[in-house]
């Protein structure tokens, strides 16, 4: 039978593949994608830890996470089109006139 | 310890409001030249300035003699207002003068009103008259604080606050880059004492809020330091030391003090030589209760003061710029004031604090008076004969040496003597031979310095000669009364041997304790005449030799070798700090900031080629800013956090 | 249920106003957008003041909110701190290019997020008001948009962002998955209880590990402070001071009650990490900034070194660490926006103000704002009686006071250090000869604030009591038990 | 859930977020990431959130996701060489986030998670509980986040939105001289 240790388990192996591709990608859209799937492996925790707690709260959590999420895209979008406009490139090692 | 202190008398407190504005008054006056200087002239600015350090020598005077009419342990106080409150802690702003703080407030405010007056004609052709007049008056309100301040946290504001002005001053002529750094020196080396003295208030602070006392008065930790536990009391009282070598020129910290000469010669006087370098002094006087509970740490500062008098001594005899001679002689002499301190004479300490006061301040003065007249000469070998040409700072600064040299009926004769019999009186036989040593020396360099600069034939370029003068009036009226006080300051504290009364001690004793030596009147009257012949020895051996110019200082560097080359370098201690301290640290920051910040990251992102090749630049082209690189820190970060804490957890169980 | 609404009131409010200015701002024709600055700062002079109005309603809104003191005081602080970047970006926005009314209500979202931040009683809405700060602040960041460094520094900061807040989201994930809420208070009650101890410990400590680090970041803790100079350099100064001073001010707001509050019980274990923290903090930032050129990253990292002190102040953990942490953040702010003032003051485009060497000789060519920045570095080091000695003072004896003896010795010791660099600014400004094309004259309202932020840095030295008393009665009711 | 479901379901939903990482055309990799929200969807309806499901196809896989793809088309982007280039930096990522997800998993199986026994109510994840939640006890919550998206919509406008219609063409004419100055 599969129980929550098995979803959160789940979502653990989401989280770390989200957060390894938001390392070892130099496109600036995947690693932000990279970041959302992290954003995810935590709803599903939530709704799992809702779903053994039978407390409603982790779903409305997720709802809220979701809203965020769409924002952070929103943001997150214009942020990196207002830097193409000026660089033609979404490549993060090649944006790095600030350093040291 | 055939010494013993007696018990300080149990204070009796006089409320008054008027403490406020010793320190007030030069405050007012440093607004004044900010706000209006540049304005209102020169004059304005000079006469603000001196009437600002008369009116708190006038308010200094009254308390001075209200403290000196009353009871015996008569204590003086101004409660402004609370500063500081926590749950279990206060701090207010109160100033106070006992007697130990009546006689420095007299001494800085009466020494520091002559030397502003000096400085009138000293910096008449500076350009930022008022600037250099707001920062002489802003460390004269910020040394009051601290003479005045009856606890910790208040004395901390006028410590750092001196320290500031300092290195202002020192760095008075920005122009020069290296008299810039010197003040950097300066307050840096300051900081780390200063670090010292924060973490020593920190651990009697601590120490004293476990025994349920809230308060960090002077008053309080004296009285309760014999409760504190031993670590306590020895950890606080060596930290404090540690902040008193910074401020106090000892050893390991005196290295900023001669290049702290490269400042105007009024604030050499001022600052570098008669009030704040006292400041260590004063402080360790002011917590003597403390030090007295912890034995070991008093010996530390016997020991230090020893060695930094005998050490700057020696350095002081192959120097060759006339500030620089003073300078160390200024470390040798506050050497002697540790060293009494060390041995329970804070008496004596505070005495020789006080002549050391009057005739270093000369000293000083006289030797700017020289620079001056000379148009900016400052080696001695390139002077000789000045005595002609300037009477007045001739004669003053001859008296000057004398008295500093401990010639009988001087004022360095007394503080000096009764220094050293403390020691041996204390059994401290060690530090006394040292103090008889630096003594000899002393005699021996300042005479070098007396006979190079006036005496003989002028060695310089005629024109400097020709042009040669005596200073204004401005210049040679402090000298005199300098002079005057260099003579009879010590009078006050003729030993009972001698036929007098020891008054200094008696007017001190009920803050500081009454030291009594206990020795025989014979073993007195010798000592006194070791140390005089020890005096005269130095002065006529230095008479003879350096009659014949300045190349009597080969035959020193043909007897004593390589050891006079060390010497002549100051035994080479900037290197030894800069290769030992210095550079690790400029090291650390580089390899710091390069590593975790640029070459770790990319060394490790970039291949372990990268991370073998050290070179400098080799890094410059990986180091990227890249965005990338941020985020791989925080993963293995967390990665790190995570395997750590999964392990030790992992283990906890197993285990 | 009036007096919950009450207690709301001036989020409400301070919401509304955000909302009219954007509205005012379609409208205004002034490109200057003085009418708007100005309609912002008296925005969050009346948020301020209600919020201390209705402080004395004892109501919660729902778990969600508390107008607790603690909450009221990092209003007060947030207000005041935004209301001086608003007043400082005046005239220094259209000259930087920046054209964009809107700027003035994103930086009223994000003292509204620090706001919420400090007043959440719940996780998830203090993650709502930290992603609305950081939202705003992102944006704020790259809001000059002709500028690639502005740009870059948006970027960074956003993807740095996003990656914490991925990292804090999960530990809660994780906290409510085992305790079974995200309620700060309840969620302390879950780990006290005894049925955690055992099997669940370990998550837990990962959980807490991860919320630390979303909240690190955000203070710009080591290492995870790394966005922190290329951001400050990159973004336009006001908003460079804004994020040195009112997002560091939240940030450490959700920190302190999320460890002291909700991780009460894990103190234990938190506590050697927390004091490593602080450690390598303060030292790492110190040390770096020795070598810095650059002004604004100068103080980035003497930021970075200060959130070392302040995380001194959170290792001790007690009432008095507590309300110390407290007074230091309002200190630090006074100093920050007063020293990154002086550089919005003086800045023109066209013509650098960032560099230290910029400011060669400012003594004679400014000497009021000259003095004004070596006040701000006096008080950076800790010179007494100045508003960061004061705030030093406190935190460190808290802190030996909890038996913190040797992060104060680490402390007192990278004090020492940074008195070098801090000293080479006020060196380079009175030392050194001016240049031969002198900066402009400073602009008059950040003049003003500038001047306002010395008067507030002398007063938090000379008489901290008022501002020392309130933050200890903001403090007193955070702890539970 | 029964594991037959669950590991194949399971199995998909790692292959497409690896998808996400791995590919080198960010199209690619976006649909990838609408894969493996699928997958997750699926996951919530097995947990009795069906409005949370619906909203993940709808809001998520939909909107967000389309979004994306909208910029990735916008700015045209080419397939870059994925892993290949910095391959130590990628063997560092990876390792970091095997332990990571070594770690996570070795902790949470060691938890009481799989004793727990709750009945879930008949009405758990039904709309009208969620609702009744949203508006009462996380109403400020919920009126924060409108807050939020109102912010996230102004700054998204102020920054993807040229400032032509204020400034004109000093602005434009700015920066190429700037990009010079920059690349010194």
């Amino acid at each position: 039978m599969i129980g929550t240790v098995h979803y959160l388990a789940l979502s653990a192996v989401l989280f770390s593949i989200g957060a390894v591709g938001a390392v070892v990608r130099r496109n600036v859209i995947i690693i932000f994608m990279s970041i959302e799937l992290m954003l995810n492996a935590a709803n599903l925790a939530f709704v799992a830890g809702s779903n053994s707690l039978g407390s409603m709260n982790g779903q409305s959590i997720v709802f809220f996470v979701m809203t965020v999420a769409a924002a952070e895209a929103a943001v997150g979008l214009a942020v990196i089109l207002a830097l193409f406009r000026n660089r033609q490139t979404v490549a993060a090692d090649e944006i790095a006139l600030l350093k040291w | 310890m055939h010494a013993a202190a007696t018990e300080v008398t149990a204070s009796l407190p006089i409320a008054v409001s008027y403490l406020r504005y010793i320190p007030l008054a030069p405050l007012v006056g440093v607004l004044f030249h900010v706000a209006l200087g540049y304005r209102l002239g020169r004059r304005a600015v000079g006469l603000v300035a001196c009437a600002a350090v008369a009116v708190s020598f006038a308010l200094a005077a009254k308390a001075f003699l209200t403290v000196l009419g009353s009871a015996a342990g008569t204590v003086v106080t101004d409660n402004v207002y609370q500063w500081l409150s926590s749950g279990e802690f206060t701090a207010n702003v109160t100033f106070s003068v006992d007697a130990l703080s009546s006689v420095m407030i007299m001494v800085v405010t009466g020494v520091g009103f002559l030397i502003h007056l000096y400085s009138i004609g000293y910096m008449a052709h500076e350009e930022d008259y008022a600037r250099f007049f707001a920062y002489l008056n802003l460390f004269t309100a910020a040394m009051l604080v601290l003479v005045l301040a009856d606890n910790l946290p208040l004395m901390f504001v006028g410590w750092e606050g001196v320290g500031l002005c300092s290195y202002l001053l020192i760095g008075f002529w920005y122009t020069d880059p290296e008299k810039a750094s010197a003040g950097k020196k300066a307050f840096l080396v300051n900081r780390i004492g200063d670090a010292g003295f924060v973490l020593g208030a920190f651990t009697i602070f601590w120490a004293l809020v476990d025994l349920g006392q809230g308060s960090l008065t002077f008053a309080t930790i004296n009285a309760r330091a014999a409760e504190l536990p031993a670590w306590a009391s020895l950890a606080g009282a060596l930290l404090l030391f540690v902040g008193a070598t910074g401020k106090s020129a000892q050893i390991p910290l005196y290295v900023w003090l001669p290049d702290a000469m490269a400042g105007p010669t009024p604030v050499s006087a001022l600052i570098h030589a008669a009030t704040m370098v006292t400041a260590g002094v004063y402080m360790v006087a002011r917590l003597h209760g403390l030090f007295e509970a912890a034995p070991a740490a008093l010996q530390v500062v016997g020991i230090v003061g020893a060695a930094t008098a005998l050490l700057a001594a020696t350095i002081g005899i192959a120097q060759t710029d006339i500030k620089k001679v003073l300078a160390y002689s200024t470390v040798s002499q506050l050497g002697y004031m540790f060293l009494a301190l060390g041995v329970g004479a804070y008496g004596a300490g505070i005495f020789h604090v006080m002549t050391h006061a009057f005739f270093k301040a000369l000293l000083f003065l006289g030797a700017g008076s020289v620079i001056h007249g000379l148009h900016d000469e400052q080696d001695i070998r390139r002077m000789g004969g000045v005595a002609q040409k300037m009477p007045i700072t001739h004669a003053t600064f001859a008296l000057g040496v004398l008295a500093i040299a401990g010639v009988p009926g001087l004022s360095g004769f007394f503080s000096k003597d009764e220094i050293l019999a403390s020691a041996y009186a204390g059994g401290h036989f060690g530090l006394w031979i040292c103090g008889v040593l630096g003594a000899s020396i002393t005699a021996f360099y300042m005479t070098r310095l007396y006979v190079l600069t006036f005496r003989g034939k002028f060695r310089g370029d005629h024109h400097k000669w020709d042009h040669a003068h005596e200073s204004p009036i401005q210049m040679t009226l402090p000298l005199m009364v300098l002079a005057a006080l260099a003579v009879v300051g010590g009078y006050v504290g003729v030993p009972e041997v001698l036929g007098g009364n020891n008054a200094f001690a008696e007017y001190l004793a009920p803050s500081v304790g009454h030291h009594q030596l206990g020795l025989a009147a014979g073993t007195e009257l010798m000592l006194m005449g070791i140390s005089v012949a020890a005096a005269l020895t130095g002065i006529g051996l230095a008479w003879v030799m350096y009659s014949k110019g300045p190349d009597a200082d080969l035959i020193l560097k043909n007897k004593l070798g390589g050891l006079y080359q060390q010497m002549r370098e100051a035994y080479n201690i900037d290197a030894v700090y800069d290769a030992l301290v210095v550079q690790p640290l400029m090291r650390a920051s580089d390899a710091l900031w390069h590593s975790v910040d640029v070459r770790v990251i990319d060394g490790v992102a970039n291949g372990t080629a990268a991370a073998v090749n050290s070179a400098g630049e080799g890094w410059r082209r990986w180091s990227t800013g890249n965005v990338q690189h941020y985020m791989l820190t925080v993963l293995v970060g967390v990665a790190a956090l995570i395997l750590a804490l999964t392990l030790s957890s992992l283990i906890g169980v197993a285990g | 249920m009036t007096q919950a609404i009450n207690s709301g009131l001036p989020l409400i409010v301070a919401c509304s106003w955000a909302l009219l200015l954007i509205v005012v701002e379609m409208f205004s024709g002034d490109r200057r957008f003085v009418g708007v600055a100005w309609m912002g700062v008296i925005g969050l002079a009346v948020t301020a003041a209600m919020s201390v109005h209705y402080a004395s309603v004892p109501a919660v809104y729902g778990n969600a909110l508390a107008l607790d003191g603690y909450a009221v005081y990092f209003n007060l602080l947030a207000c005041t701190l935004g209301a001086a970047a608003m007043l400082l970006s005046i005239d220094y926005l259209g000259d930087a290019g920046i054209v964009r009314g809107e700027y003035y209500s994103l930086m009223f979202f994000a003292v509204i997020g620090v706001v919420i931040m400090a007043a959440a009683t719940d996780l998830i809405v203090m993650f709502i008001g930290l992603e609305t700060m950081s939202m705003a602040v992102y944006v704020l960041a790259g809001i000059r948009k002709s500028d690639l460094r502005s740009n870059e520094a948006a970027l960074k900061y956003f993807l740095l962002g996003a990656l914490a807040s991925a990292l804090l989201l999960y530990g809660v994930a994780l906290l409510y998955t085992i305790t079974g809420s995200t309620v700060l208070a309840d969620v302390s009650k879950a780990l006290s209880d005894t049925q955690h101890a055992g099997a669940d410990h370990l998550v837990l400590l990962l959980a807490t590990g991860l919320v630390l680090i979303g909240f690190g970041f955000k203070i710009a803790a080591v290492p995870f402070h790394l966005w922190a100079p290329d951001v400050y350099e990159g973004a336009p100064t006001t908003v460079t001071a804004f994020m040195a001073t009112a997002v560091k001010a939240g940030g450490f707001a959700a920190l302190m009650r999320t460890v002291l509050v909700a991780l009460a019980p894990m103190r234990a274990e938190l506590a050697p990490v927390l004091w490593g923290a602080a450690a390598v903090t303060m030292t790492l930032g110190n040390v770096v900034a020795l070598r810095q050129t650059s002004l604004k990253r100068m103080l980035a990292y003497s930021s970075i070194a200060h959130t070392g002190y302040l995380l001194v102040g959170v290792t001790a953990g007690t009432n008095e660490a507590g309300s110390s942490v407290l007074f230091y953040l309002a200190a630090y702010g006074a100093m920050n926006i007063g020293a990154f003032g002086v550089m919005a003051a003086l800045a023109r485009r066209g013509r650098g103000c960032e560099k230290i060497s910029d400011f060669s000789g400012l003594a004679q060519t400014h000497p009021a704002m000259a003095c004004a920045m070596a006040l701000f570095m006096l008080s950076l080091t800790g010179i007494p009686p100045l508003g960061g000695f004061v705030g030093k003072l406190y935190v460190f004896t808290a802190a030996m006071h909890a038996g913190l003896v040797w992060l104060v010795v680490i402390a007192a010791l990278n004090s020492v250090v940074s008195a070098a660099y801090y000293l080479g600014v006020v060196r380079t400004m009175y030392f050194d000869n001016a240049p031969a094309d002198v900066l402009p004259p400073a602009r008059p309202y950040a003049a003003v604030v500038v001047a306002v932020a010395a008067v507030v840095t002398i007063l938090l030295g000379v008489a901290p009591s008022p501002v020392l008393g309130s933050a200890a009665r903001a403090f007193s009711k955070v702890l539970l038990g | 859930m029964s594991p037959l479901a669950f590991y194949p379901l399971a199995f998909v939903c790692i292959a497409s977020a690896m998808g996400v990482v791995l590919s080198r055309n960010p199209v690619r990799s976006a649909l990838s990431l609408v894969a493996s929200l699928f997958c997750l969807a699926v996951f919530y309806v097995f947990l009795q959130a069906h409005l949370v499901a619906a909203l993940q196809i709808i809001v998520y896989a939909g909107a967000v996701m389309v979004l994306f793809l909208f910029v990735i088309t916008l700015l045209n982007l080419e397939s870059d060489r994925g892993l290949g280039e910095k391959p130590v930096l990628s063997a560092i990522g990876f390792g970091a986030g095997a332990i990571v997800a070594g770690g996570l998993i070795a902790a949470l199986s060691r938890t009481s998670l799989g004793a727990r026994a709750v009945t879930l109510v008949p009405t758990f994840g039904t709309t009208k509980v969620l609702a009744r939640q949203l508006f009462g006890d996380y109403l400020v919550a919920f009126e924060l986040t409108s807050m939020l998206l109102l912010v996230a919509v102004v700054g998204a406008v102020v920054l993807a939105k040229r400032d032509g219609s204020y400034e004109g063409d000093e602005q434009e004419a700015a920066v190429p001289a700037r990009s010079e100055e920059a690349s010194h």
